[in-house]
């Protein structure tokens, strides 16, 4: 069977929710009334066929010819299968995923992976800000599985993050892994001023020492690190870095000592 | 009794009869070759045999740093015991007195079992709060701070109730110092074998016991079918020729790591010929009534 | 006087609205942005559902860190009322925009006659903090160098706690004793000098001292109008400000509801303006409903149409920082120019269901 | 307009009228039966029971602490359903347009705010003017404000608090006085953490049953037909019903409402220490006739717990799902937002039982009155549910086979046989509610009677029959047909209007210039400020 394929027309003109389009979502769905699905969150509510020419009909392979920004919410929910956008993504890909695999070729708005539970999240581009965050009013952010951003990211990459490893490769903006729960948030390429800012628990592994650390981060000792050698030889396995991260013996700095003082910056020094 | 010959050595046409056990894998590393030894030299210490030391337990292989998980030297440690609690209870006493405490160790699962044992799951208190839960790659660590930086431990291992334990071997020989030569050959080729550890000082026991006793309270006493000194006041096993006996006993993960590490033994052992080493070869089983497994050293040879 | 134009043409208010109208129902994705009182946002909001449009104050931003405050974590605060009359030791957070400068000059003025205090000591937390309006009363900087409000914050934090920090805050033995002997701390603070992880941090501050002893903060907002349309849309839609109808039921995202964002995105395609007291620029592509007070049509406004200023021409209820809760409050020196609701009152009239707003 | 109710079951015990008959409607009144006239609209009422619109005498449903609820809870209304819109912002989740026309849809035409802080009277009627269909009213918060205490403590006479009260009532626009762990709230401010009935307030050397007292009897010398609401100390603690009896024993023959009891039915028995005494304050309100109380009723579910008593919300902060809540230190009260998830466990199950217990020992219908003190209790929208557990001892059953053996074992409620008819339903949430607020226009059915009538179509499904009323009337204006809004109107705030006392406004006037730097103005409100026509409804106090 053929992949599932919504081939973009043209740029939409207004922002899209795309969560109906998920094997999940789809599978209760006749066929005949796919093109129906509304998508559009404006007023105009363009549909499915407005928008898109589906061919295929494996709907556990999902692929989106084209992509924009405007794309949001991709992947809500996904339990299963894969998703794969040849293109840009808006706000909130993968949000609350469970399984299955997301892969966004282009960049990611806002929200990418937001309280995702398991599975995994692959942005070949860039990514906005609050990656893997959580919504207005809910109190954890990315509660597991994998998300990797191959480019940037945004301000507050793991906004409370409690669960799981989301990888930054190309550095991002500022409060890195605020107000972390727990989980790991790897950044190469530099983070912004005050990472982990009221991180409670959890690890912010880094490629080299922060710049603009909060004074309640305090330096604490280089020994040798089994940890280090056991989640370095991990991410170069699970293809997520190509070359170990943190070394033998990182660096750290505990904090945030405003709250307990349980999470961790650990770099490579 | 029948007897096998191979290359000069008889084999008694007997079997040894062994249990089931609950059984459990973890490797252990450290800085160096001799710190991960020394740690699962101290955890496997005093671990000889369920009877008085609570599970038996040895290295069962060393691994070098390209096999373990986190890159350093190890060691692969079975530990095996009669009930899933004493195994859970020995596990966490020694790891935590012995693996906790070794300069630079660090504790990884290394067997996908039926259920979970905990290992740094049991160990974390000692953190004081400042442990460190990670997950990641499917496995979940923990990490306690200590005095050389951080003892890292995975949270839990496997436990497999397919473990065999008491397989084994009686080498008897002429002389001690044949009987000895044969027990290190025996010992050397069983190390090669996965998952089978001797548990005995060396590998080698000489003190090979009966069930029971004369005296109140002992469930075991000394094998005088086989002492030599014994030969002709008790209805002994043994021949005129023979002076000294040795046994080899063998825990498996499975009954076929017990069958394949008899096999090494008996081809070490009958390689080596009688006259530098033993003569004959026997196996200790209670007439095949407590043991499930059956060992029959003729289905065994090389 | 003209008071309603339809591109530069003076023409008649129904007229306009009529246009105006017209617009909206042919809009597909109208956004609109409003500085207003609490009747003003009211009606905004309803004819918002009518003619699915998003809203959301303008210069939003520092009330949505404010809103985020109050979505996300909670806090303690307290009245205005009780600030002037408990608090004994008295932190200003970052810094507070002017007009709340004569509030707190007030409370320089005053000593407290509840609780027990006997007088009134000043903190400063912010090593960019000026206050010139508190110099009678020599405040006490709290700072570490290097650091801005947040780090200052952090640290004020930490140390408090008992636990490590990098580098100390300035006068902190002093902050501590004053703590240590206070009977009722307040912290002033306002979503225009601190960004969210600040603001948090402050509360958690707070609610570390409550463990033993009691403090609270005041919220002095960054816009007062722009948190008494957050308390109307609240109780009329279940969300704060940033929330869209595009859909039929409202929904909250601040970030996609931002209506700079969509105009600047062009996720937009007609802009309703509702501000007496500031002037809109055209977006480029945009068609624009102006209310707004001025003599002349606002340049590139397909519609503008001028309003009374709350509190000034017209009759208003407002939120107030002296008192804390939602005011009536009387026209300094009332004009017939019409308010906003009644604009927008008028406009709803004129789309195709005629009905009348329900606010 | 002339209407007739044709053929329903009419269940109206004010009026004594029980059966099958008509019920006629002219305008916005309840008529009698006009001789040679046809109706101009006739609703066939076959197969379904008539009442007066219901009454809810303590739901919180606006102002301050409640819309700062819905501020702390947006993930909330985002879970709500997708609903296609209807009326104007009625699908707006949790929102005033809601709570409207969800009362409507259950038959319910009057609500009362029981927790309206006066200093925020204003943005409390802005609320209120927002919800649609139905009447509102609001009882004022007293008990923690400076300027009460002060008076109390220096002596003040009884003439002076009567007015200072009287004043609060007419500028606030309130049908009431509540008093909420009286003094507590000033005493936490002193980082005072438990307050119990003879507690003093640091500062005053005032005790809360003091205060409790002195409005009770200023409440009862201006003929404020509302007795004290009391808001008791020590909500939620074990061992709270002695606190709860001692209100009771200091009621002293004076009418005194006491309210959400449930959360005070709590002893201190068994391994938990958490256990009924349900039956033992039933068996107290039973014996005292002054004393009315409501429920406070605890369903399972996610809620919101919204309340005044600071010092309670702050000390339950740390059970708080999801972990995030408000605590406001007013002028007077202020409040805290916790919210909470009542779960079918051992301490859920205790509550559960406990308030059923109270409704089903507490004999006379006209002293208990139904209420979940929404939404701490459970949200209004459970209310159906409660009328079947009521109604159904196999309903009950059925309920309780599902939770805490233990815990209802530690309760009488599986002994207990009785089941509510439904004159005893229109008696708690219709006579009773109209006649403890002096409301003389509704809750029964006679001629002369506001046009406010709820037409429920019997069935097997009691908690289905009260979810959708066939048909409400709203003064006489069919306001919901077969459970779906048909027509929005717009209710007024009933409120008492006592005339000012010329100098306790200029005592007052000097208090706020002094002490907060602010005229008086500041604090009362032109009734144009709130922009609906007729914005409030005037209800005369007892001669």
């Amino acid at each position: 069977m053929k992949a599932l394929t919504f081939t973009l027309r043209e740029t939409p003109p207004e922002r899209l929710d795309l969560s109906p389009l998920t094997p999940e979502k789809l599978a209760s769905v006749d066929k005949r009334e796919i093109g129906k699905i509304r998508l559009g969150m404006s007023k105009r509510g363009l549909t499915v066929s407005d928008l898109f020419k589906v061919s295929g009909s494996d709907l556990k392979t999902i692929v989106f010819e084209g992509g924009s920004e405007r794309f949001d919410r991709v992947g809500t929910g996904l339990v299963d299968g894969t998703i794969r956008v040849v293109g840009d993504v808006g706000a909130q890909a993968g949000r609350q995923m469970r399984a299955g695999l997301i892969t966004i070729e282009g960049n990611a708005g806002p929200h990418a992976g937001s309280c995702m539970r398991g599975g995994r999240l692959e942005i070949m581009g860039n990514a906005g800000d609050h990656l893997g965050g959580p919504l207005a009013g809910e109190l954890a952010g990315m509660n597991g599985g994998v998300m990797i951003v191959r480019g940037r990211a945004g301000a507050f990459a793991g906004d409370r993050m409690r669960r799981g490893v989301a990888a930054v490769l190309k550095g991002c903006g500022e409060y890195a892994g605020g107000r972390m729960i727990a989980g790991t948030l790897v950044v190469t390429g530099g983070v912004g001023r005050l990472p982990g800012y009221l991180m409670r628990r959890g690890s912010i592994l880094l490629d080299r020492a922060p710049q603009e650390l909060s004074p309640s981060f305090v330096e604490c000792g280089a020994p040798d690190s089994s940890f280090a050698a056991v989640m370095d030889r991990y991410l170069v396995a699970d293809g997520i870095l190509k070359r170990p991260l943190l070394g033998k013996a990182p660096g750290k700095f505990g904090g945030d000592n405003a709250v307990f003082g349980t999470g961790e910056i650990l770099f490579r020094r | 009794m029948q007897r096998l010959m191979v290359n000069g050595v008889a084999i008694d046409d007997t079997f040894a009869e062994a249990f089931g056990m609950r059984a459990t894998a973890i490797i252990i590393t450290g800085p160096n070759r001799k710190w991960a030894r020394q740690a699962a030299i101290s955890m496997t210490g005093f671990a000889t045999s369920v009877i008085g030391c609570g599970c038996e337990a040895a290295i069962d292989v060393e691994l070098p740093a390209s096999q373990t998980p986190d890159g350093r030297p190890g060691c692969r440690v079975m530990i095996f015991a009669v009930s899933t609690d004493e195994l859970q209870k020995q596990l966490q006493n020694r790891l935590g007195q012995c693996v906790l405490t070794s300069p630079g160790s660090a504790c990884f699962a290394d067997l996908k079992g039926t259920a979970d044992l905990k290992l740094g799951s049991a160990l974390r208190y000692f953190g004081d709060g400042w442990q460190v839960s990670k997950k990641f790659g499917g496995r979940h660590y923990w990490r306690v701070p200590v005095m050389d930086g951080e003892f890292l431990c995975e949270a839990t291992t496997g436990l497999t109730k397919e473990a065999v334990g008491g397989g084994n071997l009686l080498l008897l020989a002429e002389s001690n110092a044949q009987a000895l030569a044969a027990a290190e050959a025996a010992v050397a080729a069983i190390e090669k074998v996965p998952g089978a550890i001797m548990p005995f000082p060396g590998g080698v026991v000489r003190s090979g016991s009966k069930v029971g006793g004369k005296y109140k309270g002992m469930t075991a006493s000394t094998n005088d079918a086989f002492a030599p000194t014994l030969r002709g006041v008790v209805k002994s096993e043994l021949g005129p020729d023979i002076n000294a006996a040795l046994e080899i006993v063998i825990d498996g993960q499975t009954s076929d790591a017990v069958a394949a590490a008899m096999k090494a033994g008996l081809g070490a052992v009958t390689k080596l010929g009688p006259a530098k080493g033993a003569s004959r070869i026997s196996a200790g089983n209670y007439g095949g009534k407590l043991g499930k497994f059956h060992y029959h050293l003729k289905d065994l040879l090389p | 006087m003209a008071v309603a134009w339809i591109g530069d043409r003076d023409v008649p208010v129904a007229q306009a609205a009529k246009h105006a109208a017209g617009l909206l129902v042919s809009s597909l994705s109208p956004v609109f942005s409003f500085d207003t009182d609490v009747h003003g946002t009211r009606a905004a909001i309803a004819l918002a559902e009518r003619v699915g449009a998003a809203y959301d104050h303008i210069g939003g931003e520092a009330l949505a860190r404010e809103t985020a405050l109050f979505t996300d974590r909670g806090g303690m605060f307290i009245a205005p009322g009780e600030t002037r009359r408990r608090a004994d030791v008295v932190v200003i957070a970052g810094s507070l925009p002017a007009h709340h400068h004569e509030f707190v000059g007030k409370l320089a003025s005053t000593i407290p006659d509840l609780g027990g205090g006997a007088s009134r000591q000043f903190f400063l937390i912010g090593a960019e903090t000026r206050a010139a309006y508190l110099s009678k009363v020599k405040p006490t900087r709290l700072a570490v160098t290097g650091s801005d409000v947040g780090g200052t914050l952090a640290a004020v934090r930490a140390q408090c706690a008992g636990r490590a920090v990098a580098e100390p805050v300035s006068n902190f033995e002093r902050f501590a004793k004053a703590l240590a002997e206070a009977k009722f701390p307040v912290f002033l603070f306002c979503g225009q000098s601190l960004d969210l992880p600040g603001l948090e941090m402050l509360q958690g501050l707070i609610a570390d001292i409550n463990r033993k002893s009691r403090a609270s903060a005041l919220h002095l907002p960054a816009s007062e109008s722009g948190w008494g349309s957050t308390l109307a849309s609240t109780w009329m839609t279940g969300f704060p400000m940033r929330t869209g109808f595009g859909r039929g039921m409202p929904e909250l995202d601040s970030w996609r509801f931002d209506v700079a964002r969509m105009l600047a995105a062009g996720e937009a395609d007609l802009h309703l303006w509702v501000s007496a007291k500031t002037s809109v620029s055209v977006a480029k592509g945009v068609s624009t409903i102006a209310l707004t007070k001025g003599k002349k049509p606002v340049a590139g406004a397909a519609v503008t149409i001028s309003i009374g200023e709350p509190g000034v021409d017209r009759d208003a209820v407002a939120w107030s920082s002296r008192i804390g809760t939602l005011a009536a409050v009387k026209a300094q020196a009332a004009t017939d120019l019409p308010d906003a609701a009644s604009v927008l009152r008028l406009i709803a009239e004129h789309l195709p269901d005629g009905k009348a707003l329900p606010c | 307009m002339l209407t007739r109710i044709k053929g329903g079951e009419i269940v109206d015990p004010v009026n004594g009228r029980l059966g099958k008959g008509d019920l006629w409607i002219e305008d916005e009144a309840i008529v009698e039966a006009p001789a040679g006239r046809r109706a101009d609209r006739t609703i066939d009422a076959t197969g379904c029971v008539v009442m007066a619109g219901a009454i809810d005498i303590h739901s919180h449903i606006g102002g301050g602490n409640v819309n700062t609820a819905r501020l702390l809870l947006p993930e909330h209304h985002a879970a709500h359903a997708q609903r296609p819109a209807e009326t104007p912002l009625s699908n707006a989740g949790w929102s005033t347009f809601q709570t409207g026309c969800l009362y409507a849809k259950m038959g319910f035409t009057t609500v009362v705010e029981p927790a309206m802080s006066p200093g925020s009277a204003l943005h409390t009627h802005l609320e209120l003017a927002d919800i649609p269909i139905i009447d509102k009213a609001t009882l004022a918060i007293l008990g923690n404000d400076d300027f009460l205490l002060s008076m109390i403590r220096d002596k003040a006479s009884s003439q002076m608090i009567e007015d200072y009260v009287a004043w609060t009532v007419g500028s606030s626009r309130a049908l009431g006085v509540k008093v909420i762990n009286a003094g507590a709230a000033a005493a936490f401010k002193e980082n005072v953490r438990t307050f119990s009935l003879d507690d003093v307030v640091p500062s005053y050397g005032v005790s809360s049953r003091k205060i409790v007292k002195t409005l009770q009897a200023a409440v009862t010398t201006l003929g404020i037909p509302h007795p004290l609401h009391v808001h008791c100390n020590n909500l939620g603690a074990p061992g709270a019903a002695d606190t709860a009896a001692a209100t009771i024993a200091a009621a002293e023959g004076v009418p005194l409402h006491l309210a959400h009891l449930q959360f005070y039915g709590y002893g201190t028995e068994g391994k938990r220490r958490f256990s009924s005494e349900g039956a033992r304050l039933a068996e107290l309100v039973n014996s005292t006739p002054e004393v009315t109380i409501d429920i406070g009723q605890v369903m399972f579910g996610q809620t919101v717990t919204i309340s005044s008593d600071v010092m309670r919300q702050f000390t339950s902060r740390g059970t708080a799902s999801p972990k995030k809540t408000v605590i406001f230190d007013g002028d007077g009260n202020g409040g805290g937002i916790v919210p909470y998830r009542y779960r079918d466990d051992f301490y859920g199950s205790v509550q559960w039982a406990i308030g059923l217990e109270l409704f089903l020992l507490i004999n006379d219908p006209w002293r208990v009155f139904f209420t979940t003190d929404h939404p701490n209790g459970a949200p209004f929208t459970a209310y159906p549910d409660l009328f079947a557990l009521l109604m159904s001892r196999d309903a009950r059953n059925a309920a309780a086979a599902n939770l805490s053996q233990k815990a209802l074992a530690l309760s009488t409620l599986g002994s207990i046989d009785r089941e509510y008819t439904f004159e005893e339903i229109a008696i708690m949430t219709r006579a009773a509610p109209a006649k403890l607020l002096g409301l003389k226009d509704r809750g029964h059915l006679g001629a002369g009677a506001l046009a406010d009538v709820a037409v429920y179509r019997k069935g097997k499904d009691i908690a289905q029959m009260f979810r959708e009323a066939a048909f409400v009337i709203k003064n006489g204006d069919v306001v919901v047909e077969d459970g779906a809004i048909k027509n929005y109107r717009w209710g007024r705030a009933l409120r008492l209007n006592p005339p000012p006392d010329k100098a306790m406004v200029r005592r007052l006037e000097a208090y706020y210039q002094e002490r907060y730097g602010l005229s008086l103005d500041w604090f009362d409100f032109p009734d144009s400020a709130i922009r609906r026509d007729e914005p409030f409804g005037e209800v005369s106090c007892n001669a």
